[in-house]
């Protein structure tokens, strides 16, 4: 079975580090925050400049002044720092932040993604994602392994304008976790009850299965 | 012995000097942090062929989304845009520039105008659109690309509390961009909630030095939210 | 949960790894906020041959010149130095290298080291020794040098309160360089007046974010004063 | 006669308008600060990270963290702000202090300035002073008009290790003020009783002096 938005936020939790800062995308890698293991504690990094970045506010706590990276009302948790714009990119761009998780369109063997537009629809632009994809030390991509209509994410070369080259080293996936290097995506793990072939049906760019293949643990 | 008095008492005397055709750098992220009254002076003002370098470009009807109504604005300088109708149908129709630029690009680019160095090497980017064309050097084995600084004629900052000599701070999130901006303006203008004392401010705890600021207004803010999330 | 309690309890482990050949960066400007006990522990566990990048070298007896007292130090990258006998001496055998930076390049090229920008352009030092050997470029018809960033092994760094996630503020003009060389340490330690509870220090007011900070130690300080004035 | 230390201050501090933010260097720079008219405010910047520089402090007042730029106690006026040296040079290099005045040992038609550097002598380094030339709006080179054996210190061009280039545009003196432009010294003011003959003869590099010079006002 494939992995629910949920399910992958757990398993991209399990990442974690105690003492690690983290900054999570929007969608499924802001989920990871719910996740995290009880015996461990990781810091959020938002990078409109707040580091610490708590809960959602109960009604009272709404304060127009205190919002996330996605422009949601949020709440500093006890000991956050808050700071200017390039403050918190030096953070990123200096590789301060251990971890980042973000979604993608595509990603492929040599680690490149492709995350901000889809020519022909209109172009938004890429917020943070190039610095994030550039400075963070470890990058976890999270995404379906296939589109709606069954085709792989997971490519040869990405055909969409990129977000950053050879920065991806771990992906996972509704279906897997997977390395890339060595110009190739590398099995680590599979969903419950998902088999490896359809894992390697879904990929398009080349797959390294290796030994046995753990079923995730959550 | 006015010289440091920088407090100005209407939106008019704030914005003197803004004309047609004029780079505007604003501060805010979202709707968070935006000076807007100054916003709204520039609407009323009717200047056009601006280019306006801020992260965002409002909604429809709030932020520099009012500047979009009257087609005043020619160019956005951003990392993301379109949160609203009528900036797709400029864009569409070709009445609108926009230069996508990465979020840390463009706060270390209005860093470094009001810093005096012109040009920086950064890893964001490479390899992709926001490269193109600009110069691509290896240090340590890595590639970088050039970018280069911005300023403009005028800055336009929202801070929570300042006083006559300028010096501000920001409240929050509220701060985001609005310090590099301040830096980065030949006039630059902060509105602010409230004007305080000369003392007041702690002077290590001041986020601004007055020595950016040229103009100060004190003014009254809706304050929308985006995206109002509760804990439930 | 003890990933995010950075405090220390001794000065052996506040530098622990720290050995022969390595950079220290280190905060301070005159003796005014220098890490006294940290430099004291560098001193005490006799590692040579280390580069040190900070704007001075103490004086004899006091602050960094305590490390010139059994050699340690190869190579000092600093704006102003010689404040000492031991100094001049030690440059003039030659048992001593000085690369003489520009002040206000220097703090740029610690802030740029830990901001992850690998180089940068500044007019400061173009057509002096300081840019022989530089790249020169301009921009809008003037004269610039590429200056490359700097890091160190550890960064060595005097801030007054901290709290045990690493966040710190400095007092007065003890912040100096202070604040840029807590970014740019593989492993950056800061020696403290006083130690407070996580939520103690506002979170706009602090000065270094605790994402910086590896190692925070509690010290006592001499303050010793370079040039006492006094108004009468 | 040629002017006190003080005398150049006080012409110095004539320079300023209501408003300036300057940087005064050690010597006699700094001592302008006690010349400013009554009529007009201008604030202090400390290179070291110090913007609204007071007076000297009371024996009760010294604090060791609390210091200028010559590493000298001091304290912070009203509405002053303290900061780190890379904000501090970020203001000075972006062109926002007004003022700079700084002594030095020669400066030439070109308007560039030795100041740091005598090869032969040790050499202690050149501080902020390479920033504050190339940085600020203006800048004031206050020094005597020749050296102690009589040789001048404006010269057709620098002969020791330059602080910075082209960039010195007003020289005060013992003996007079001069504007550097169109590669030639122009004679603006004399000290009391300096006839322009002195001056002619202590000014190595072209002189230009076109019209009635002024004595010196105070």
């Amino acid at each position: 079975m494939a992995l629910t938005r949920e399910q992958i936020a757990m398993r991209v939790a399990k990442e974690f580090k105690d003492g690690d800062y983290v900054n999570l995308g929007i969608g499924i890698p802001t989920l990871a925050a719910n996740y995290v293991p009880d015996d461990i504690e990781v810091m959020l990094q938002s990078e409109n400049g707040l580091l610490g970045m708590g809960p959602y506010p109960t009604e009272e706590q709404i304060d127009a002044d205190m919002i996330n990276a996605g422009k949601e009302t949020v709440t500093a948790a006890t000991g956050a720092s808050i700071f200017n714009s390039a403050e918190s990119f030096a953070m990123i761009r200096g590789g301060h932040v251990d971890f980042t998780v973000l979604g993608a369109f595509e990603v492929d063997v040599t680690g490149s993604i492709a995350s901000w537009m889809i020519p022909g629809k209109l172009v938004k632009g890429m917020g943070g994602a190039m610095d994030l994809v550039a400075g963070a030390k470890n990058i976890i991509v999270t995404m379906t392994h296939a589109d709606k209509y069954g085709n792989s994410k997971l490519l040869e070369a990405c055909t969409l304008p990129l977000t950053g080259v050879n920065c991806i080293t771990r992906i996972i996936t509704d279906l897997a976790v997977l390395e890339v290097k060595d110009n190739a995506f590398h099995l680590k793990e599979r969903a419950p009850d998902v088999t490896i072939d359809e894992i390697k049906q879904k990929t398009a760019g080349k797959l390294v299965v290796e030994g046995d293949i753990a079923e995730m643990q959550f | 012995m006015a010289g440091f008095n920088k407090v100005v008492n209407s939106y008019a005397e704030a914005m003197a000097g803004l004309t047609d055709d004029m780079t505007i750098i604003a501060g805010g992220f979202g709707l968070c942090g935006i000076p807007e009254g100054l916003i709204a002076q520039i609407k009323q003002m009717g200047v056009k062929g601006l280019t306006v370098v801020s992260n965002n470009c409002g909604v429809d009807g709030f932020g520099l989304g009012l500047l979009l109504e009257d087609k005043q604005i020619k160019k956005m300088v951003s990392s993301y845009v379109g949160e609203n109708a009528l900036f797709e149908q400029q864009l569409l129709n070709g009445e609108l520039e926009v230069e996508l630029t990465p979020q840390g690009t463009l706060a270390e680019k209005m860093r470094a105008g009001g810093a005096g160095i012109p040009a920086f090497y950064t890893a964001t980017g490479y390899g992709t659109p926001v490269g193109e064309g600009k110069e691509v050097r290896e240090f340590n084995g890595r590639p970088y690309i050039l970018e280069e600084s911005i300023t403009g004629d005028f800055a336009i900052v929202k801070a929570w509390k300042a006083d006559k000599y300028g010096n501000c701070v920001y409240r929050h999130t509220a701060q985001n961009f609005n310090p590099m901006a301040a830096t980065a303006g030949k006039i630059t203008v902060v509105e602010v909630e409230e004007i305080v004392e000369p003392g007041e401010l702690a002077p290590s705890e001041i986020h601004t030095p007055g020595i950016y600021v040229n103009r100060v207004i004190k003014g009254t803010f809706e304050k929308r939210i985006e995206r109002k999330v509760t804990r439930s």
